[in-house]
């Protein structure tokens, strides 16, 4: 498929777009041309330009320059609305859907289904939820549509989001890291529709940061960086050190080797946190975990296999109603997340818009916000001791912003993570849970997120780590706790395989 | 979103801070006063103290200012409290009833700082009350307010038992009445309640965690702020200066007043501190733009008297200026302006 | 069968001690006449009010009274209760319906007649001053019945002379703090200009005193100052010899209310309009009759 | 049958109410009768109509402070032009309305356009129409027009010995109306959306613009609908009519359990704390000892307890 030549004229163009903000340029003279039938991936580190881009070609920020045309025609959505009436359908890089809102509804907001007389005046719920559970079903999801959206996690309504954007007869699908949160099931659903779709002659833009995932179904290939084009490839002429190549501007270093099991000395240390039958009814069944100082342990499931669950658990941010859980051999009750705080845990929060960032403070206030929480009060961090903590982590964790004292909403959505998991490594914490911390975080990032993470684990800290990218969960963790449908079903070594995870998770459904 | 470039000289650095556009329209207001009225600015020693319009400006303003200012720590979590009116009696009333006395001056029923201290009790058992309904029982930070806003008077009205109660007691006016170097002595009130504030958000973390908690409640409790405390703390700050103006209010009229003392008090703080342009919404406050928010309201109601208005058209003019201070405060109405202006311009260019 | 008789009264509210001494009269005259009160308070509110009226409806009460917050607005509530045939007496103010068969009588004072009042006092006081005479008037609630009365009174009385001239009138809201407010601002902008100080009510001008007396002058000498209601704080200011003269409003119209609807219930015919008994008090006979007072 | 976790605050708010009335029908002679609910509706029509605008607005995330106001300049209008102008009943009650609807799309105008706080353009707007009643007259003004004071007196009977209003009759017209626009159109679901995510409600595509207008045009014209009932009720225009109704029509909407923040709510909702503000009036009015200020405790504390026991029965367990 992709070795045919791509026809002559596009479906989309993108000549000469640039975008400022206060007169920082974040977008410099970018080109993008998308052709019918094709997936092509927008590629970039985390603050390239990507959603701007995105958020530029559908109308919802301005433009200070530059043209678009749509099959030949110039044109200038000055609206989201305006876009998706010209075939544009988008989905945003956060979840951009009304919580309060029903699963159905918020696929069908703006363009309901009407009946009764006169060209309809009022919605027809019946066919609502019942197109709304088939286009789910596309995607291999199964839920009670007439609930909310807010009693869903933020996987699933990633996965509505997408079924909105599907539902709609568009020409042009444009999915900012669409697949961010989700396990390897559901990305491979997620593609077969966009496989289809692509048949059907729809050109689809692909942001994301899983390289896997760009060699596994696009045809072409987008680089920015730093806010301008580097170059256009078919997918087959850009190999992945190439293509990482042209993100950095610099070759990466091999990956870090596979996790070791802890040594002896550390492994017969007590453990820091222990759980003996810790649930809660309807939300986890009853969970044994052990974690050592200087062991990292990874807790591996599939979507709802009730991971973040149990970090609330943990965390105080739900209360457990049976079980006992101790920290230091101490049996203790946490009410609240700054009780568990105060016994040295420390939880980098799965859904980092609405329990992570606080958007309207700067990237200084989010990142000194826990430390300062656990010092209290009056015992403030001076200025500048606040300026050299922030200074020191954007450094560590190449958090992309114009200053220490932007906004933290105005970051990218990865810069953002990496100011969130900044804010608990600065707590310095006996234990860190860190659930899906790798969110959003483009490749380089990711390792050298990783090397903290292990490098922490090294001098003493204990880890709970949870992800949805099983390679990374192998990869980092001292012991494997296997999840499924909220109940803890086994246990694998370091060093185990990718492919043994799945195997203890398959072999409990049968 | 923002387009405009950086800001690089002093004067665009300025005319992009939150503050100008409320201290253009207090400018403009006095420009006003003194253009309609020649010994407006006249400042005279009169009696070892200063007199004249600014003063008193300064001393009305002096209640609604502290009850702003507490305002704005409720309004920045997040919350209102339509209760300050009502707990601004319940104080007056306290204290009065307190104080009682004789027409004779004589001693007071109870020492005065037995009163004050009586009265801001009172007060502060008001905002703590509020608080735990908002915090403790979640309820809707206005329906918990209504409630006693509602039952405050009655509680204020109970205490004087329905009459207005006439303080005689001279040493208590002085809080509300009396002077120092020359000033109104509320204003040294003022001062301290604004001086420990700004100490109370500088040198502890209270403004990070207040706007915190305000924009995301959420994160801010995963971070392990003790949201809750903090706001039970923030509406019996509020209760406070509440309290605080009670005294001033009562002090200066010599009198408690159940149904009337602070009434509407809580449209004009809450007013105060939407002009000095925090958001209802939460998150980011300005002390000092509510200062200057109560200012702007107390000129008004100066000008309004002193310029002769009948008081028939009283409320239409002050919508008026309600209206045009907050389309100056707005960036895109200038924007809208600044295009209307430029456009005929360009036309002209072309032409 | 002698069950006692049930009075539902609808009171405005307790915006003021005149109001408050009011409610207060009603009640023990009440509780003297051996009559059940129903007492219902409106909070300012004539919503309320005619809510008060229909639950007093529902209640079956022998005697509806009640004072109206404005004088229009009644004909329907009123045609209910006739309907249910429940007397109904109004208190301290009128209605205006074209029906006066609607209700039974109304006692209570003149507010325009207390204009008056105030206004052949300070005529009467000037005699000898060939003016001009500058005029400051503090009025009550904008839109209230006895602001406008009260106003209306006054002016109708001064008109006669066109020495007198009334050079700032502005709303203190019936309230001292609102008084005191207002008279600051008036003492500011007008200075030594000005002679006569009138106030709707005692309170405004306890509050206009004070600022009087913190801009250094003399109240009551340097300006002459004429409030309505008779109150006791405004018998300790003439005591003071602060406040000129204060015009009676009496609010103490409980035991003639009382008897009233005792001759209603026993058949006798009553006057459609029954005036309360008012004074009228210069501050050279306060102190003899402030231990009189009651309210 | 298995209540829907979403309608649990009506249904608590519902069965409060119905606490309350038993209570009241318990304590009071006369209470528990046909024509005592009824006259809840009756003497709270206007402030049916004006709540539910206001549901909207509060569900849309924003606030409506001007409608009492709008309601006294509708009255002061009406009985300016029928009484000393003679204008025909039909063409002031369309003037109102128009009035009241234009009044309401300014606001809206004003707070869409230049991004303005809700809060400070209707409190200006509160202020701007109590301000215009005043230049009209200051006095109140009765209407004596024959067709005003018929349908003022109209009852419809229903059953023996209890009737309904006219204003009652289209307050509830109003309430059906309104709670079929805000679940059944497009209109109503976008106001939903906005007050749960005004952001993401621009991304989806959603017209927020004009929806945002429309509540409070849909605000402007409820509050003249009142105040044309309020015309009925009173029979009088004065422009110290309904004071302080924003605060009782808030209120009404909160108790109804709909969220101050916006998204969360149900106009139905609204119709019980009408009501239920309306028993507690009416018990204090059935109880009639009570002194005006243990009133004012009273009627706070039944507040209290409404809310607390409201919280009590809705409060679930945290999401998911
Ligand atoms: N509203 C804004 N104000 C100021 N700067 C902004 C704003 N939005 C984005 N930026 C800046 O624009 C740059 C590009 O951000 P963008 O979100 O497009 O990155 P991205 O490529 O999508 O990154 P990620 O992979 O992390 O999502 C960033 O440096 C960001 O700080
Ligand atoms: N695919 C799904 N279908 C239905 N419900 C789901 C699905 N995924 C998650 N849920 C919901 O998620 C809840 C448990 O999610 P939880 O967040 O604890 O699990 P998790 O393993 O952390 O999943 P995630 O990877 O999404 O974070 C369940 O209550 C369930 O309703
Ligand atoms: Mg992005
Ligand atoms: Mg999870």
């Amino acid at each position: 498929m992709a070795a045919l030549p791509p026809p002559a004229t596009p479906l989309l163009e993108l000549q000469g777009i640039r975008k400022q903000f206060a007169g920082v340029t974040v977008l410099d003279d970018i080109s993008l041309r998308l052709y019918p039938g094709e997936i092509h991936a927008l590629m970039g580190q985390n603050g390239a330009g990507k959603s701007t881009l995105i958020k530029v070609l559908t109308g919802v920020l301005a433009s200070n320059g530059g043209q678009m045309w749509l099959q030949g025609q110039p044109v200038a959505p000055a609206t989201p609305l305006q876009a998706q009436r010209l075939g544009i359908s988008t989905v945003y890089q956060e979840v951009n859907l009304c919580p309060n809102l029903s699963v159905a509804e918020n696929m069908f907001a703006g363009r309901y289904p009407r009946r009764g007389a006169a060209q309809g005046l009022r919605i027809d719920w019946a066919e609502v939820h019942r197109r709304a559970e088939a286009l789910l079903a596309r995607i291999g999801l199964q839920i009670d549509v007439t609930r909310l959206l807010s009693s869903y996690p933020v996987a699933v309504q990633q996965m509505v989001a997408i079924a909105r954007a599907l539902g709609v007869q568009a020409k042009v699908l444009i999915l900012d890291e669409p697949t961010s949160s989700l396990d390897e099931d559901e990305v491979q659903k997620l593609f077969e529709v966009l496989r289809r779709l692509r048949a059907e002659g729809l050109a689809i833009v692909f942001v994301t940061h899983f390289l896997n995932q760009v060699y596994a179904v696009s045809d072409r290939i987008t680089v920015l960086r730093n806010g301008r084009h580097v170059g256009e490839w078919p997918v087959a002429e850009l190999g992945p050190s190439a293509l990482i190549a042209a993100m950095l501007g610099r070759t990466m270093a091999e990956q870090a080797a596979q996790q070791q099991p802890l040594p002896e000395e550390a492994a017969q240390r007590p453990p820091l946190l222990q759980t003996e039958g810790l649930g809660q009814a309807g939300q986890l069944q009853p969970i044994d975990l052990q974690v050592r100082p200087g062991e990292v342990l990874g807790l591996a499931g599939l979507l709802g296999a009730g991971r973040t669950e149990t970090a609330r658990l943990l965390f105080g941010l739900a209360t457990p109603d049976r079980g006992v859980l101790r920290i230091d051999g101490q049996e203790v009750r946490f009410e609240s997340p700054s009780d568990a705080i105060r016994h040295g845990l420390a939880l980098c929060p799965e859904e980092r818009k609405t329990d992570g960032i606080v958007a309207e403070l700067s990237v200084r206030e989010n990142i000194v916000l826990a430390l300062q929480a656990r010092r209290g009060l009056r015992r403030t961090l001076p200025a500048a001791q606040q300026a050299a903590m922030a200074e020191h982590y954007v450094r560590l964790m190449g958090i992309k912003t114009a200053s220490i004292e932007t906004p933290i909403g105005q970051l990218s959505g990865g810069n953002q993570q990496k100011a969130v998991i900044a804010r608990w490594l600065a707590t310095e914490p006996r234990l860190l849970i860190l659930d899906e911390p790798t969110r959003g975080i483009d490749v380089a990032a990711k390792q050298e997120i990783m090397a903290q993470i292990l490098q922490l684990a090294r001098a003493g800290m204990a880890v709970v780590f949870i992800s949805s990218e099983l390679s990374e969960v192998v990869r980092v963790a001292h012991r494997i706790v296997v999840l499924r449908d909220r109940r803890q079903v086994g246990e694998l070594p370091a060093g185990s395989t990718e492919a043994q995870v799945l195997d203890m998770i398959a072999a409990q459904a049968a | 979103m923002n387009d405009t470039t950086a800001p690089t000289s002093l004067g665009q650095r300025l005319g992009q801070h939150r503050l100008l556009w409320p201290a253009v329209t207090l400018l403009l207001l006095l420009a006003v006063n003194a253009s309609f009225n020649p010994g407006f600015l006249h400042l005279e020693w009169r009696e070892g103290h200063l007199y004249g319009s600014l003063v008193d400006i300064l001393n009305r303003a002096a209640p609604l200012v502290l009850v702003s200012l507490g305002m704005t720590l409720v309004i920045a979590t997040r919350g209102i409290d339509i209760s300050v009116g009502a707990v601004v009696a319940i104080a007056a009333a306290v204290a009065a009833w307190m104080i009682g006395g004789q027409v004779s001056g004589g001693a007071p029923r109870l020492p005065m700082a037995v009163a004050i201290a009586g009265a801001l009790a009172a007060a502060l058992a008001c905002g703590v009350w509020n608080g735990l309904l908002v915090a403790r029982i979640g309820m809707q930070p206005i329906v918990a307010t209504l409630i006693l806003m509602v039952a405050g008077r009655g509680i204020a009205q109970l205490i004087t038992d329905g009459q207005i109660i006439t303080i005689y007691y001279a040493p208590y006016f002085f809080i509300g009445g009396g002077w120092l170097l020359g000033l109104p002595f509320s204003l040294f009130i003022v001062a301290a309640v604004l001086v420990l504030l700004h100490l109370a958000l500088r040198r502890t973390a209270l403004g990070l965690f207040i706007q915190a908690v305000g924009i995301n409640p959420t994160a801010a409790r995963v971070a392990g702020i003790r949201a809750r405390r903090l706001v039970v703390g923030v509406y019996a700050f509020c209760g406070l200066c509440a309290g605080l103006a009670g005294l001033l209010i009562s002090s200066n009229v010599k009198s408690a007043d159940g149904n009337n003392a602070g009434q509407l008090l809580e449209l004009d703080a809450i007013l105060a501190v939407t002009l000095g342009g925090t958001a209802l919404a939460g998150g980011r406050f300005s002390l000092a733009g509510s200062v200057l928010g109560a200012l702007i309201i107390q000129t008004l109601t100066y000008a309004i008297y002193s310029l002769g208005v009948p008081p028939e058209i009283n409320l239409v003019v002050k919508a008026a200026v309600v209206f045009v201070v907050m389309l100056l405060q707005s960036a895109e109405f200038r924007a809208t302006v600044r295009s209307a202006i430029r456009r005929p311009a360009v036309q002209e260019l072309r032409a | 069968a002698d069950k006692p008789l049930v009075l539902g009264f609808s009171q405005v509210g307790a915006e003021s001690e005149w109001r408050t001494a009011n409610t207060e009269s009603i009640k023990s005259a009440a509780k003297d006449a051996g009559i059940t009160l129903k007492f219902s308070d409106a909070q300012q509110k004539q919503e309320n009010q005619i809510k008060a009226i229909r639950a007093f409806i529902a209640q079956k009460v022998d005697v509806i009274a009640f004072s109206p917050v404005v004088e229009s607005g009644w004909e329907t509530v009123l045609r209910e209760a006739k309907a249910a045939k429940i007397p109904v007496v109004l208190t301290d103010r009128a209605v205006n319906a074209k029906d006066d068969s609607l209700y039974v009588t109304f006692i209570g004072s003149d507010f325009t007649e207390e204009g008056r009042k105030a206004g052949r006092w300070l005529v009467d006081k000037m005699k000898g001053n060939a003016g001009p005479i500058n005029i400051v008037e503090l009025q009550g609630t904008v839109g209230s019945a006895p602001a406008i009365d009260r106003k209306k009174g006054f002016e109708e009385i001064i008109a006669a002379d066109p020495k007198f001239k009334i050079i700032r009138s502005q709303t203190g809201d019936f309230t001292r703090a609102k008084g005191k407010e207002v008279m600051e601002a008036f003492l500011k902008a007008e200075g030594k200009k000005i002679n006569v100080l009138y106030a709707h009510n005692d309170d405004m001008a306890i509050g206009a005193i004070q600022a009087i007396e913190e801009a250094g002058m003399k109240p009551a000498q340097d300006i002459t100052i004429i409030s309505i209601d008779g109150v006791k704080g405004a018998f300790e200011a003439m005591i003071a010899g602060k406040l000129n003269v204060s015009v009676e409003c009496s609010p103490l119209l409980g035991p003639q209310l009382m008897a009233i609807i005792k001759d209603i219930k026993a058949g006798k015919s009553v006057p459609k309009r029954i005036v309360t008994e008012e004074g009228i008090f210069p501050m050279e006979v306060a102190a003899k009759e402030f231990p009189k007072r009651k309210y | 049958m298995r209540l829907n976790p979403k309608h649990l605050p009506l249904a608590a708010t519902v069965s409060l109410f119905v606490l309350l009335a038993s209570v009241g029908a318990l304590r009071y002679d006369g209470f528990f009768s046909a024509q005592v609910f009824l006259n809840l509706l009756i003497d709270n029509a206007f402030l049916v109509i004006v709540a539910v605008g206001m549901t909207f607005v509060i569900l849309s995330g924003g606030i409506d402070l001007s409608v009492g106001s709008v309601i006294a300049l509708t009255t002061m209008v009406s009985a300016a032009l029928v009484e000393h102008h003679q204008w025909p009943p039909l063409a002031v009650i369309a003037l109102v309305l128009a009035m009241g609807t234009a009044f309401g799309a300014f606001q809206g105008l004003l707070i869409e356009r230049f991004r303005l706080q809700p809060f400070i353009v209707t409190l200006a707007g509160m202020f701007l129409a109590r301000g215009l009643c005043y230049l009209i007259s200051i006095d109140s003004i009765s209407i004596t027009e024959a067709s005003y004071s018929a349908i003022s007196q109209y009852r419809l009977p229903l059953g023996e010995e209890a009737s309904l209003s006219v204003g009652a009759l289209i307050a509830i017209a109003v309430v059906l109306l309104a709670v079929f626009i805000a679940h059944c159109t497009p209109f109503g679901r976008t106001v939903y959306a906005i007050g749960g995510n005004e952001h993401s409600a621009v991304l989806m595509g959603l017209p927020v613009r004009s929806t945002v207008v429309g509540v409070y045009t849909l605000s402007g014209f409820c509050s003249a609908l009142a105040g044309v009932v309020f015309t009925f009720y009173m029979l009088s225009g004065y422009g110290l009519h309904a004071v302080g109704l924003e605060l009782d029509a808030i209120a009404a909407v909160v108790i109804g359990g709909t969220l101050l923040t916006g998204g969360v709510g149900y106009v139905a909702g609204t119709l019980f704390g009408v009501l239920t503000l309306g028993v507690i009036q009416t018990l204090i009015a059935f109880d009639g000892t009570l002194s005006s200020w243990w009133t004012r405790i009273v009627i706070g504390a039944l507040l209290f307890f409404f809310c607390l026991l409201q919280r009590f029965f809705t409060s679930r367990p945290p999401r998911r």
